[in-house]
């Protein structure tokens, strides 16, 4: 199936990139499977994606690393947040 | 939730036009609380210049209704305004706006800063300063994390 | 305390100037939080087509000065003002007005409603409601004595 | 001594008066032992000044029944307050 990911503050300059859309396999079906495929591309891509506090949205909600993920779905990867 | 209850813009707001909107020829409303959030020239000790504010345009407006609706479950509002500024923003220049219209002010003062707490912990913005030495990504604080999980206790 | 943070007078305000001149020339101001109380049509069921403010001049000022300096002493504040008018004034007339400057919006949130909370209780205000019936004073109501008891248990 | 009276709101217009200068007589030396004094006047002084929730102020500063009052002191009796 194919996803939507995009990439936020810090991290979408860490990895230098601030979007992508990505064919997954058989296998990635959740949130944390997809940081597990993502951060197996390499080291540039491990490092940033392993940061202790990153956060998730599937589909514009906050999501977890259980979160369910299905074609066309949009997620984001993201730091903590600092508005307001 | 009214329409126009949330602007996520580039320009500047008005806020005691704002304010003045959100009661205009109604005479059932006995408090307005408001909150404006500002760019400080300080932040830890190190000297800031400017910010800018990134967003994910989308979910921030998602994010913004959800938080007004929470509180509008919480409290009898008559009338709630969220604007928050993104791109390049100055020391002294307005970030945020949260204006919120009740018969009392219980209920005004608690719903205004409910939904900057959650605001500050679930809307998807980001700050970078830029300072002297460079830009700088600002980090969480865990105060604001402490701050909304306090509502949660009072539920 | 700045001069001029506290003014007691009949004329109508313009809550955003007010809270405008409060940061007027200011870059380390990164909160804001203001309150207008205003005049409702309804109390307690009953219609109200205006009221009168009566006030005790000298002590009135005195009272807000104190309550003002307490909350300068309990949080770090960078600016504060109180408006409150006396005489008649008609349903959807602003009353009072309260806004804190300070560094974050915990501080300006907590001195803001510290400050109405005291106000309620402690400044020599007394409001008469016109009635369809006649005139009517105001009790004085139980939750506020209760918000402003609720500071003493944080002290 | 001479002392300076004032009463507001609701109390101002159950006794019909604003304010007065009174002369103390001997043993009237705090807010408590005024109050029964002007009580003392009758049953149009007692009845409003009998009032469990009153308020007093002496010289412009929030006050109790024990609160000593001199010669030339401002003394308010009160309800309690209701602006905002």
């Amino acid at each position: 199936m194919q996803v939507k990911i995009l990439y936020f503050a810090g991290l979408r300059e860490a990895l230098g990139c601030a979007g992508e859309t990505v064919e997954l396999p058989v296998g990635v079906g959740n949130v944390g499977e997809l940081r597990a495929f993502l951060s197996a591309r390499g080291d540039s891509w491990q490092t940033p994606l392993s940061r202790g506090n990153l956060r998730f949205a599937v589909n514009q909600r906050m999501a977890g690393p259980e979160s369910a993920i299905g074609p066309g779905d949009e997620v984001a990867f993201f730091p903590p947040v600092t508005g307001g | 939730m009214t329409p126009g209850a949330i602007s996520v813009q580039r320009e500047d707001f008005d806020p005691g036009r704002e304010a003045d909107a959100l009661i205009a020829g109604r005479r059932d409303v006995g408090a307005v609380a408001t909150f404006v959030g500002l760019v400080r020239d300080a932040n830890e000790g190190c000297g800031v210049d400017a910010m800018t504010l990134e967003h994910y345009p989308g979910m921030t407006e998602a994010a913004l209704e959800e938080i007004v609706a929470d509180a509008q479950q919480r409290w009898p509002l008559q009338g709630v305004r969220v604007i928050h500024r993104y791109g390049r923003l100055e020391t002294g220049a307005r970030i945020v706006f949260v204006a919120v219209a009740s018969a009392h002010r219980g209920a005004a003062f608690a719903a205004c800063e409910f939904i900057m707490d959650f605001l500050k912990t679930r809307a998807p913005f980001w700050k970078k300063e830029e300072t002297p030495d460079g830009g700088r990504w600002v980090d969480a604080r865990e105060a604001d994390d402490d701050a909304a999980a306090r509502w949660q206790k009072k539920a």
